[in-house]
């Protein structure tokens, strides 16, 4: 096994739990921090698996750094969405009676 | 019950998953030598500065874009009124602070020169000078942000705008984003030199923006 | 563009146009939209002589335009079309006029004549479809523009009158859709041509055929009021009269009607589909609606629910003459498409006049009416002795050749049928008119809104529509053979025509 | 084609910089230009086929390109005809609601939503397909959490993890792609993609899917939608059903018959059997909704499980494709002039009850005209063009004898008749007299009027017909 491909399994185990991360829990806080494990996974797989024969592939780096700039976005967002509802509610956790 | 069922689905699924990778053969397409063999003209000489700005430019313009997005979403969503100031009044944080910020500053211009041979680049450099702006903000010498002003706006637009400029004015000569191998260098030097700003501002915003507490802490 | 395919086209804009129009006028511009309504409705007239006068010297006026691959919109106003627009088009300035008296002063008439001429022009083009997809799509929009005008008054009752019609139309509409897509599927187009364009594909599998049948008679059945579909139309004359008389003689119920005779005639062609065991149990169906409609009628109290159910019964004369395998019963059934939407609109005309001028809704509430308006009560005797089918009215006209038409095709149960039905109407019509006329007024009306001036018993407009139209079921009779030159003006002679083109030269009667 | 991407971020960028509230003539203006635009390469692409362009002059698999074929293009035509409807709609619905916190950003982040779905549209590679999706997937977000109130931001928040959840989905899926193949532009995977392929490229296909419905609100995704879509102010709703949506149900087919053609077939009952649930399950929560708006909602939810019902019929013929892309295209329009109206109706008389609409009849002619123009292409009644999709997609299921098929389809439509028909009649309604109104604003034309517009072209397309499908077949 290379160091590449033992990147893209631990990057599975990632996504993995991140998924199951942000369906099953509902602090919001800790969901967005599961989204962000999951997003790592995805990224290790994405680096990883292109470099399982040890020869850096620059087109997957790139793409990573790209992908890790769009997560920063989406995590900011989250973060600012999640602190206004949390001073308009005083809740962390979305409940079930806001839906319509 | 929910929760047994997503752990066993979610472990599943990375186990076929993990077996269907350990079986995999070669890839047909390796685009590393494409990537050697044109980086003479990309304008750069370190290959994944190259892939992000010249090869693949086209998702950095957009990815550009987004985290502006995401700075205008953070605006949407945070009131005008009560900006933080943390009274942190820490003489040693604060004086430490000061004596980093020109450090980093500095490490921030190294990061957006080195870019272009080894990694680095106008984003590694954005987030330390971020990082230098948070950092102010924290030992209390710089104010959380109010809704952006006109020099601000310019400085978090400047960017865009500019990469935006490069990449159009291509056109009139060839494709979207084709720099002329002779003027690539410096026209990704210019790109990447205002992004650094831009980039900057945009990242310290997201938290400057988003560091306002309900009353004075 | 040639002027003959601009005729069809002109033909449905003449209504379209200032209905659109009309919608956009505020409420205020009384004179402007009755300008715009009359304007529409006679130069319509003026478009369907010409037509008239170039389909019977044997002109072919089409358009066609394609919406998408394999389907278009096709128009073509052949004799057939023509019979239906004919009546519709004259009908139409008649209802017009009464609703313009009839709606004097209420609320939302912009809107209401608005649909009312989009109601027409859908009408046109169910009349002029060259083809199913073409039919469909006036079908489906005429479904659309009543429902307004049904549930016009927007009260609770209103409402419910009109979703049931919606229910059942909109159902209709999908089951036809479906046997219309099918079809296409078959063959590849949905066009009518005459004699049937199924005729020549014996290949086909007959059940396919048969249940596409089914489905498109199902479809257009609902709107014809066949029964067990008629269930909308009793409840859909919550309506305003002049609705009513839309519904009932110009446009919905005909348009069912006018749909299974270019189904029968032009889709399966009437020889196939006598082929395939499918005119019997049409004719079954439509002999179990006269008769079942007809003994609803005989127990309603309200006027206007007795006349619903006296239409349910009346239209399928029309599908009995269709079904009737034969030249003969093929121009009873197309002539009483006409002429029953005369003699109907006469009585909700009538039946509209007894309502806004006394308050009448009821039949037990008419003793003595015939005293304080002679004239609207005449023009309700005209019509309904026609719907009993006596001599010197419309009726007597399409019952006689009806009858031959049975007799000619060996099904004398129709016959009978056909008796039965005329001596059910003589048993709900007779009582309304011996009320009338013979029992003492009472003291006071229920709700008396209109004075008399002279011999005018009511509002000019309410009262001469009634009385145009019953002169008109008297002429459709005494005139029936007349002929002007080589183009015949009577429905009589013009469903010969179309007879005759059906049927080919071979036994042209 | 690069001016309709870059036109767009470049007046995003422009509305930052003039300031809040501001920058909304910019926006209309370019808006009218990019209509123009996609106008004049709808007809480049019918005249001459697909459209490439590789940016950078690299080319695939170094560079990016971007393509656009017919689909394409009648998507990039869509999108700013309805938009610059919108635009217009949403300029005066801001002004005289000066104090909605929605209108503060709301430029710059409709052009950054357009920027990324025409970027969307164009692309002709996986990974860059990804940005694009992110782009139009956090615009949406913000535009529904910046209604201000807790109800919206709570509906922005499970909106942003779906998506997130979806786009996370798919970037896994491409990583995996590159693993095996070492790109990712689909015209060059297209013909790497084969019956053989190893299962890590079933895998991705699978996991692209799944997260691409999951962003489009497929039934059983569909939980986010109505409180996101009913309860973000009235012009986003509009953009969000009309347009949002259709870019990851769009991206799904370009996958669908583009470079996963060879693994689709086992597969395609299930994308149907999920839309014909969302039909009965969309209408049938339309059917009992209270609200107007989410009413409005939920027909999304329905309308969206018709799209997935072509997945199975596609074939040579290209008939369920011609379909798909007539119900797209007839359905955002006829939503937007749904929402539109609807947002009409509730600020005029300051209530979204769908029970208290009565009389509205009388006194918003043109908006309930809009409201059932726009019912009509949902019922696929003719001559509306939600009837040519209708049409088109019975035949296809017929062509296949699929009847279980047509039985949806037609089902569907009548459902949504009953829906449409539950806000239609009582707004027919007098309304009750004791009742003194409450809050009555005075109806404004424009915000009528663009509903109308928007209404009649949904309309319209019914007798568009064959160049909508021209278009769609043009660069095969």
């Amino acid at each position: 096994m290379t160091g590449g491909l033992l990147f893209a399994l631990t990057g599975v185990a990632l996504f993995a739990s991140g998924v199951a991360g942000v369906v099953l829990i509902d602090n919001l806080l800790r969901r967005i921090l599961a989204f962000n494990l999951m997003g790592s996974g995805a990224f290790l797989v994405l680096v990883g698996l292109a470099q399982r024969n040890e020869v850096a592939d620059p087109v997957p780096q790139a793409m990573v750094l790209t992908g890790i700039v769009v997560a920063v976005a989406a995590t900011a967002l989250a973060l600012a969405m999640t602190r206004k509802y949390h001073a308009l509610t005083g809740r962390l956790e979305l409940t079930g009676d806001d839906n319509d | 019950m929910k929760r047994l069922a997503v752990t066993a689905l979610a472990t599943g699924f990375a186990v076929v998953l993990v077996e269907a990778m350990l079986n995999l053969g070669p890839a047909a397409i390796d685009l590393r030598i494409p990537v050697r063999e044109n980086l003479a003209e990309s304008g750069v000489s370190h290959a994944v500065t190259a892939v992000l700005l010249n090869y693949r430019g086209y998702d950095t313009l957009l990815e550009v874009a987004v985290l502006l997005l995401a700075l205008v979403a953070v605006l949407t969503v945070t009131d005008e009124a009560d900006v933080a100031f943390p009274h942190m009044e820490h003489p040693v944080l604060q004086t430490l602070a000061r004596l980093a910020t020109p450090l980093m500053t500095v490490v921030a211009v190294y990061l957006l020169w080195a870019g272009a041979f080894r990694p680095g680049g106008a984003f590694q450099a954005g987030s330390v000078l971020a990082a230098a702006a948070v950092l102010l903000h924290l030992v209390g010498l710089l104010p959380g942000w109010r809704s952006p002003r006109l020099p601000l706006r310019l400085g978090l637009v400047a960017g865009l705008l500019t990469f935006l400029a490069v990449a159009t004015a291509m056109l009139a000569r060839g494709a979207l984003l084709e720099y002329p191998p002779s003027m690539a260098g410096g026209l990704i030097l210019l790109i990447e030199s205002v992004l650094t700003v831009s980039l900057a501002l945009i990242l310290a915003g997201l938290f400057l923006l988003l560091s306002r507490d309900e009353g004075p802490s | 563009m040639t002027a003959n395919e601009a005729l069809p086209l002109a033909v449905i804009a003449s209504s379209l146009l200032p209905g659109l129009a009309i919608f956009a006028l505020p409420e205020r511009r009384v004179g402007l939209r009755t300008a715009l309504n009359l304007f529409g409705a006679i130069a319509k007239l003026a478009l369907v002589a010409t037509l008239l006068a170039g389909v019977s010297a044997g002109e072919a006026y089409a358009f066609r335009y394609a919406v998408l691959p394999g389907i278009d919109l096709a128009f073509k106003a052949d004799a057939l079309a023509l019979l239906f627009i004919t009546l519709s088009a004259v009908l139409w300035l008649f209802t017009t006029l009464y609703a313009i008296g009839y709606l004097e002063k209420a609320p939302n008439r912009s809107r209401f004549f608005g649909f009312f001429s989009l109601c027409v022009t859908a009408t046109m083009g169910i009349a002029m479809a060259g083809n199913l997809f073409t039919f469909f799509v006036f079908y489906e929009l005429l479904t659309l523009a009543t429902f307004p005008l049904v549930v016009h008054r927007g009260t609770t009752q209103a409402m419910r009158g009109g979703t049931i019609y919606l229910a059942y139309t909109l159902f209709g509409g999908t089951v036809l859709l479906t046997g219309i897509v099918w079809l296409f599927a078959l063959i590849g187009h949905t066009e009518f041509t005459q004699g049937g364009v199924l005729s020549t594909r014996a290949d086909l599998p007959p059940w396919k055929l048969q249940s596409i049948f089914l489905l498109m008679i199902l479809g257009v059945g609902v709107k014809a009021a066949l029964v067990p579909l008629h269930g909308w139309l009793p409840q859909a004359m919550v309506a305003p009269a002049p609705v009513s008389a839309l519904l009932h003689a110009v446009a919905v119920v005909k348009a069912g009607a006018f749909g299974i005779v270019r189904i029968v005639y032009e889709v399966f062609g009437v020889e196939f589909a006598q082929l395939l065991n499918l005119l019997f149990p049409l004719a079954l169906v439509a002999a179990f609606t006269i008769v079942w409609g007809s003994l609803r009628a005989a127990f309603q109290d309200d006027l206007k629910k007795r006349l619903a159910f006296s239409t349910v019964s009346q239209v399928s004369y029309i599908v009995l003459g269709v079904a009737l395998f034969g030249p003969l019963g093929t121009i009873g059934g197309l002539v009483h498409l006409v002429h029953q939407g005369i003699m109907k609109i006469t009585l909700f005309f009538c039946a509209g006049n007894y309502a806004e001028t006394l308050g009448i809704h009821k039949v037990s509430e008419l003793n003595g009416a015939g005293r304080r308006m002679p004239l609207t009560t005449l023009a309700f005797t005209v019509g309904a002795l026609g719907m009993m089918g006596a001599p010197l009215t419309a009726g007597a006209v399409s019952k006689a050749w009806l009858m031959d038409g049975a007799a000619a095709a060996g099904m004398g149960w129709a016959t009978g049928v056909l008796w039965l039905s005329s001596l059910l109407s003589a048993a709900y019509f007779l009582p309304i008119l011996w009320r009338a006329w013979l029992l003492a007024p009472p003291k006071a009306w229920p709700t008396p809104r209109i004075a008399p001036h002279g011999w005018r018993e009511t509002a000019w407009l309410l009262l001469l529509p009634p009385l145009f139209t019953a002169a008109a079921t008297v002429a459709a009779a005494m005139l029936a053979e007349l002929s002007f030159g080589t183009i015949p003006v009577t429905p009589l002679a013009w469903a010969r025509l179309i007879a005759a083109r059906e049927y080919g030269a071979l036994n042209a009667p | 084609m690069v001016w309709l991407i870059a036109l767009p971020l470049g007046w995003a960028s422009l509305t930052v910089l003039l300031g809040p509230r501001r920058g909304a003539w910019t926006a209309i203006s370019a808006l009218t230009a990019q209509l123009w635009l996609a106008f004049e390469l709808a007809q480049t692409v019918r005249a001459t086929g697909t459209v490439r362009h590789a940016v950078g002059g690299w080319g695939a698999p170094l560079g990016i390109d971007l393509a656009v074929d017919g689909l394409s293009a009648a998507m990039l035509l869509l999108a700013q005809g309805v938009a610059l409807p919108v635009a217009i709609y949403a300029r005066a619905y801001f002004k005289v609601r000066s104090g909605h916190p929605g209108g503060v950003w709301f430029w710059p982040l409709l052009g950054f939503l357009i920027a990324g779905l025409n970027a969307l549209f164009a692309s002709a590679d996986l990974f860059n397909l990804y940005v694009t999706l992110e782009l139009v997937g956090l615009a949406a977000v913000a535009l529904v959490a910046a209604g201000g109130g807790a109800p919206q931001v709570a509906a922005a928040l499970r909106y942003l993890f779906a998506t997130l959840l979806g786009s996370g989905a798919y970037l896994l899926g491409v990583a995996l792609i590159y693993g095996v193949y070492g790109t990712v532009s689909t015209a060059t995977l297209e013909p790497l993609l084969t019956v053989e392929a190893p299962r890590l490229a079933w895998i991705a296909g699978l996991l692209m899917l799944s997260g691409l419905m999951l962003k489009t609100a497929l039934f059983p995704f569909h939980y986010w939608l109505p409180p996101a879509h009913g309860g973000a102010a009235t012009p986003v709703s509009a953009l969000l059903s009309a347009l949002v949506v259709k870019a990851s149900f769009y991206l799904i087919l370009r996958l669908w018959i583009g470079p996963f053609a060879a693994l689709v077939d086992r597969i395609a009952w299930l994308p149907a059997v999920l839309g014909a649930t969302a039909v009965i399950w969309g209408s049938w929560h339309a059917l009992r909704a209270v609200r107007l708006k989410a009413l409005v909602a939920w027909s999304t939810v329905a309308q969206i499980g018709y799209l997935f019902l072509v997945f199975p019929l596609l074939g040579d013929d290209r008939i369920a494709l011609h379909a798909g892309g007539m119900q797209m295209v007839s359905h955002a329009f006829a939503k937007a002039a749904m929402f539109t109206a609807a947002g009409v109706i509730v600020h005029t008389t300051g209530r979204d009850a769908v029970a208290e609409v009565a009389g509205v009849a009388s006194r918003l002619p043109v908006t309930l005209f809009a409201f059932g123009l726009a019912g009509m292409t949902l019922m696929g009644l003719p001559p509306s063009g939600g009837f040519l999709a209708k049409w088109l997609l019975i035949e296809a299921a017929l062509a296949r004898g699929r009847w279980d098929m047509v039985v949806v389809v037609l089902a569907g439509g009548l459902l949504a008749a009953a829906y449409t028909f539950r806000v239609l009649r009582q707004a027919f309604l007098l309304p009750p007299s004791g009742e003194r109104r409450r809050v009555e604003r005075r109806p404004i034309a424009v915000l009528e009027w663009t509903a109308f517009v928007l209404a009649a072209a949904s309309v319209a397309m019914g007798l568009r017909g064959m160049e909508i499908v021209q278009l769609l077949d043009a660069g095969t």
